[in-house]
């Protein structure tokens, strides 16, 4: 058994601007990260990040890791990370089992941020089961971690920022998109992305959903059709495309697992991506000393993430008595900024969503 | 094969050819590989068929979610190929039923 | 949902389905079903599933003989097609010191007097029939083949729709909020979709019984207790029979779909109506099994959850109208079998219910035997 | 609900051009910034980046970029940072008939000096081949930059290019014609759980009977039973409750999770049972 002050559950933009802060403020730290490297989805942004700069606005996401990461070295408090570390359970006794390495371990935190991001969503229709038929993520994964390219010939589904900027990375791998499409009646993401990928020649087609995927142990050709105001096809305008490669990027779900089984309240909020666990201003769910921060908390970019980090890493430290006389200024800080990031017309989802879950003044 | 060989943003340094075997035959992945990337790296979608509907299965989220890649890995069945790392040698096989436990 | 009924049942897990079915097929019209969710989702869809006739004590080998019956014909008497996966592969109950092997010995002479075709085995013939089982462990075994286990969810099911077939209304998503007397007889129940007037009215409230005994005044010698199982991952056949041990402290069983399901139990265990799980249960149970059975090292756990035994202290159900409430009828103190024996409680309080000659003597079963000292024989065959 | 052609399209249109472009006057002096940004979205490098302050304050984080043509000297040091790669620089100073244009470009190969490309236009459509005069080759956070020479009218129509060399790439609609009446009826049905083998049409089966939570569902159909434990799943069935109109409410159950959250042996948790706690 294993004891600690705080334990971070993640590595990714959220998780280690979390361990950064409550290092600063004197907090020992252990950080477990369930892939082989940290960084989370991080590792695989080859593009700019948006925001401003102390969210490393222009900085690259492969390049943010690094920052971050080194960050949490030469704190007063001692930040200890822990890659191939999957956490099992937080159990109501406090005790919170992980298979670190191949070994199962048991920690017990005096207190818990959450931080495991989300999962991808899919679509169902005929043939989704395919080979060739991906997340959005695992093609990211194959092209920016493996250097391996999915396919030749890709339809996007979705046209949110993840589909768009995928669509990017694709044609940066030589790979072609045929096209990209999303069954709402606008683009989803920020139309930027969208003016790029237009300017390479790629079709974005709104109102358009796909059908099937066709082949017989391998995606061959994708079914696309046109929707009416119902939702429904109109046959008249169905469309086969040669594709290898049906990538799903139709959104994201917060990935809360272990904080229902720790029993934490949560609701659906539909913007938010799903089931979200309901939080205070501090970013403390229904359970004491458990703090959620990042996807986890509802979808949102990783700007937000990493500051909603930093919020539950001040906040978990002061918790547990480490102060600054900086703290509650730092917090009000991180609150200011997330509101700026969430002002503009772009942050009107996550506004709604999160006036939904209580917790936006 | 469909490995990167220019990228403008991202550099892959050359790395080590691991021989590994697919269905017995001897296929090459590089260290650092998952086994399911050497195996899409050597053209190989298919990973194996689901036991019940028997169709084909290949990954879906390559991070370790979605339980989709699972495939028979030294003997030992219902292994996750997308999270597994490639090793020097390895023996691995399509799953087309439930696994036969060692 | 209708204002009046004939009986009130609470609780639509396995018991109070066959208890309302029991009742509908004897003539009995407006049934209605109260549940505070959704069919089987207390302790029958939790459990194991298992039913065997190997027991310690005649009452319990006879009420699960009736039901192995029963379900070896369950389609024809519910007079539907659910597969409930019934699996007769047995079970085979190792011994874990010479003091086990003997009460074995005097099982399996019980159990063949009453018709159970069970026999008593040495380890090597254990090892015959279940080879990835290290029967270093094991002083002796016993094995009935007609013994097995059930899909709990296809089996609610496949009484689900007898019920509704039978015209019973089934209320899902119904708490039950007070119990109304008139004159020491109950006459009816108050809930939070509304009231229902009615003369009887059966507590099969599982887990949570006491609670419903109390809100009809009743006193009910029972307790419930937090037991935790555990599912693996889906692999081709490897093992027919139930494995059991009581010394030993673990069944584990692999349903035709694949995967191992196990549990066992621990008298730490919280008796507060919590259904949560812990580390320790999987920690304990990965030990207990990978001992028995070294090859299962290599098998992944999918799910750890956890139900509740609603207990009583000799181990042995109650069925008996209350005494502090005339019309209301217990089902409860399952100790863990209420799956296995719901076929019997079904029939049994039918005729209870209904004044009738029960088909089984189930005198001993009434709630009286706790003031004094007609307590039964602990039976000793149980995890 | 309607949106502008844009939101749909992804291609600015004479109205967002208007917002952004100098005067006659402004053009002549020299090259300037062509900020196509049109989107309030939470972002702010631009402005932060601009040494001459030729890009107007902000009032917050996600105002849109306006640029004092008086100031801004087309260095091109914003047209590297963008994130949204929206900045272009045009420069139709010089007497003639040809400007040029800076434009951000992240594939790989970069042309070369010289080269003769095609230009395209904000569709991706061909226009006419261009020399490229100049690469800033730059990797990491900045993105190199291509100077195309262009015909001065075309200045504003022209924003990206491609290799000659490569083939044609068919446009959408001339793909496979002739499969447009591909039966997609009679296909199998999709497949919601994946580890389980559960299809759509079971999970709609189950609703129509009755079964209104992600749980019941489960019980019945195995959907969420299997290793991945309902990761995939989930959010379809939910999906499917409400469209048929039943768990409309934030209160809607999710339905169980159940630890441990991730695989493991019961190997490894045997060898991990040290009752210290």
């Amino acid at each position: 058994m294993r004891d600690v002050p705080l334990l971070i559950i993640g590595a990714g933009p959220a998780g280690l601007s979390a361990a950064y802060r409550a290092a600063e403020a004197g907090c020992d730290v252990l950080l477990l990260e369930r892939a082989k490297k940290i960084g989370g989805q991080l590792v695989k942004q080859t593009h700019k990040f948006f925001g401003s700069e102390k969210q490393f606005a222009s900085t690259r996401g492969i390049h943010i890791v690094d920052i971050l990461a080194g960050r949490t070295k030469d704190l007063p408090g001692k930040v200890e990370i822990l890659t191939d570390a999957t956490v099992l359970g937080i159990y109501e006794d406090g005790v919170v089992t992980a298979d670190i390495a191949g070994t199962i371990e048991k920690i017990r935190p005096q207190a818990v941020i959450v931080a495991t991001g989300a999962y991808e969503r899919t679509l169902a229709f005929p043939g989704n089961d395919l080979p060739g038929v991906y997340g959005a993520g695992a093609v990211q994964t194959l092209m920016n971690e493996y250097g391996i390219k999915p396919g030749d010939q890709v339809l996007m589904v979705g046209a949110g920022n993840i589909g768009l900027i995928v669509s990017y990375q694709l044609m940066q791998a030589g790979v072609k998109v045929k096209a990209v499409i999303d069954a709402a009646d606008r683009i989803g993401g920020y139309l930027v992305h969208a003016s790029k990928i237009r300017r390479a020649g790629v079709p974005i087609l709104v109102r358009h959903t796909v059908e099937a995927a066709l082949g017989d142990s391998e995606v061959e050709q994708a079914v696309i059709v046109e929707i009416d105001d119902e939702w429904q096809p109109i046959k008249e305008t169905r469309q086969v495309l040669d594709v290898d490669v049906i990538c799903v990027a139709v959104g994201l779900s917060p990935l809360a697992d272990l904080l229902y089984q720790a029993g934490a309240k949560s609701f659906y909020i539909s913007p938010l991506g799903g089931h979200v666990p309901l939080r205070d201003q501090n970013m403390m769910t229904t359970l004491e000393n458990i703090y959620i921060a990042g996807d986890v908390a509802g979808i949102e970019e990783a700007s937000s993430a990493m500051v909603e980090g930093e919020l539950a890493g001040v906040a978990a430290a002061q918790k547990l008595g480490y102060e600054t006389p900086d703290t509650d200024q730092l917090k009000e800080s991180c609150l200011a900024e997330l509101r700026q990031l969430r002002a503009g017309p772009t942050g009107g989802k996550i506004r709604t969503g999160l006036a939904l879950a209580g917790v936006y003044s | 094969m469909n490995r990167i060989e220019h990228h403008p943003i991202l550099t892959f340094p050359e790395k080590r050819t691991l021989t590994f075997y697919f269905d017995g035959k001897a296929l090459s992945g590089k260290e650092g590989d998952t086994i399911a990337s050497a195996l899409h790296a050597a053209g190989v979608r298919v990973l194996g068929h689901h036991f019940k509907s028997h169709r084909p299965r290949g990954f879906y989220c390559a991070i370790g979610n979605c339980s989709s890649c699972l495939m028979v890995v030294n003997g030992v069945p219902n292994v996750r190929v997308c999270v597994e790392q490639l090793e020097e040698g390895m023996d691995v096989r399509s799953q087309n039923d439930k696994g036969v436990l060692p | 949902m209708r204002k009046t009924a004939d009986v009130v049942i609470i609780g639509a897990g396995i018991s109070g389905l066959a208890i309302g079915v029991h009742l509908a097929k004897k003539g009995v019209k407006d049934i209605v079903i109260l549940e505070k969710t959704f069919p089987g989702n207390g302790a029958t869809g939790r459990c194991g599933a298992g039913i065997r006739m190997q027991w310690g004590v005649e009452l319990n080998c006879l009420l699960s003989k009736f039901s192995v019956e029963y379900f070896e014909n369950v389609n024809e008497i519910l007079k539907n097609d659910v597969d409930v996966e019934f699996w007769q592969g047995g079970y085979l109950i190792g011994a874990k010191d010479e003091l086990e092997a003997e009460q074995f010995r005097k099982n399996v002479t019980l159990q063949n007097s009453l018709g159970i075709e069970s026999s008593y085995l040495s380890p090597e013939e254990a090892k015959d029939m279940m080879p990835h089982l290290d029967v270093s462990h094991i002083k002796a075994a016993t094995f009935c083949g007609r013994d097995g286990h059930l899909n709990p969810f296809k089996t609610v099911e496949a009484f689900v729709k007898a019920a509704m077939d039978l015209g019973i209304d089934i209320e899902k998503n119904t708490i039950v909020t007070g119990i109304e007397k008139t004159g020491g007889r109950v006459s009816g129940v108050k809930t939070d979709k509304g009231d229902i007037k009615a003369p009887i009215v059966v507590n099969a409230a599982g887990g949570w019984s006491k609670q419903m005994a109390e809100l009809a005044g009743a006193d009910l010698p029972v307790y419930s207790r937090r037991h935790q199982i555990l599912v693996t991952e889906p692999v081709e056949p490897l093992q027919s029979a139930m494995f059991m041990g009581f010394g030993l402290n673990i069944y584990i069983q692999q349903v035709p779909h694949g995967p191992f399901i196990m549990g066992r139990g621990d008298a730490d265990e919280p008796t507060d109506l919590r259904m949560t799980s812990s580390w320790k249960f999987l920690n304990d149970m990965a030990e207990t099994v990978t001992t028995l059975m070294p090859r299962l090292a290599r098998l992944k756990v999918v799910r750890q959850w956890a139900g509740l035994y609603n207990m009583t202290s000799d181990a042995q159900p109650i069925y008996d109208e209350a005494p502090e409430a005339k019309g209301f009828y217990h089902a409860c103190g399952f100790s863990g079998h209420g799956f296995m024996l719901a076929p019997a409680t079904g029939q049994l309080m039918s005729e209870l219910i209904l004044g009738e000659t029960p088909s089984i003597d189930i005198s001993s079963l009434g709630i009286d035997r706790f003031k004094g000292d007609m307590l039964l024989p602990l039976e000793s065959s149980v995890v | 609900m309607s949106y502008d052609k844009f939101e749909q399209t992804g291609l600015a249109g004479p109205h967002e051009m208007s917002t952004c472009l100098p005067s006659e006057e402004q053009r002549k002096k020299g090259p300037y910034a062509v900020i196509e940004c049109f989107e309030e979205i939470p972002c702010n490098p631009c402005v932060m980046s601009c040494t001459f302050d030729a890009i107007l304050p902000f009032e917050d984080v996600n105002s849109l970029p306006l640029v004092d043509f008086d100031k801004c000297t087309g260095c091109a040091v914003c047209a590297g940072i963008c994130p949204g790669l929206a900045i272009f620089i045009v420069d139709e100073s010089k007497p003639g008939d040809f400007g040029t244009l800076r434009l951000p470009y992240e594939y790989w190969p970069l042309p070369e000096k010289g080269q003769t490309v095609m230009a395209l236009s904000r569709e991706g459509g061909d226009v006419e081949p261009v020399e490229v005069v100049a690469i800033s080759n730059v990797k990491g956070a900045r993105t190199p930059l291509v100077t195309l020479r262009l015909p001065k009218d075309k200045l504003q129509d022209i924003r990206g290019f491609r290799f000659l060399s490569e083939e044609e790439q068919a446009a959408l609609k001339d793909d496979t014609e002739a499969e447009k009446t591909a039966d997609i009826e009679s296909l199998e049905s999709p497949i919601v759980c994946r580890c389980e083998g559960v299809t759509l049409a079971e999970i709609r089966d189950l609703i129509a009977a009755g079964c209104h939570t992600v749980e019941e569902i489960k019980h019945l159909s195995r959907a969420g039973m299997g290793p991945c434990q309902g990761r995939t799943c989930r959010q379809i069935i939910m999906g499917e409750l409400m469209r048929a109109g039943i768990g409309k409410t934030e209160d809607m159950p999710p339905g169980s999770f159940r630890p441990p959250g991730g695989t493991v042996t019961l190997g490894q948790l045997a060898e991990g049972g040290d009752s210290d706690a």
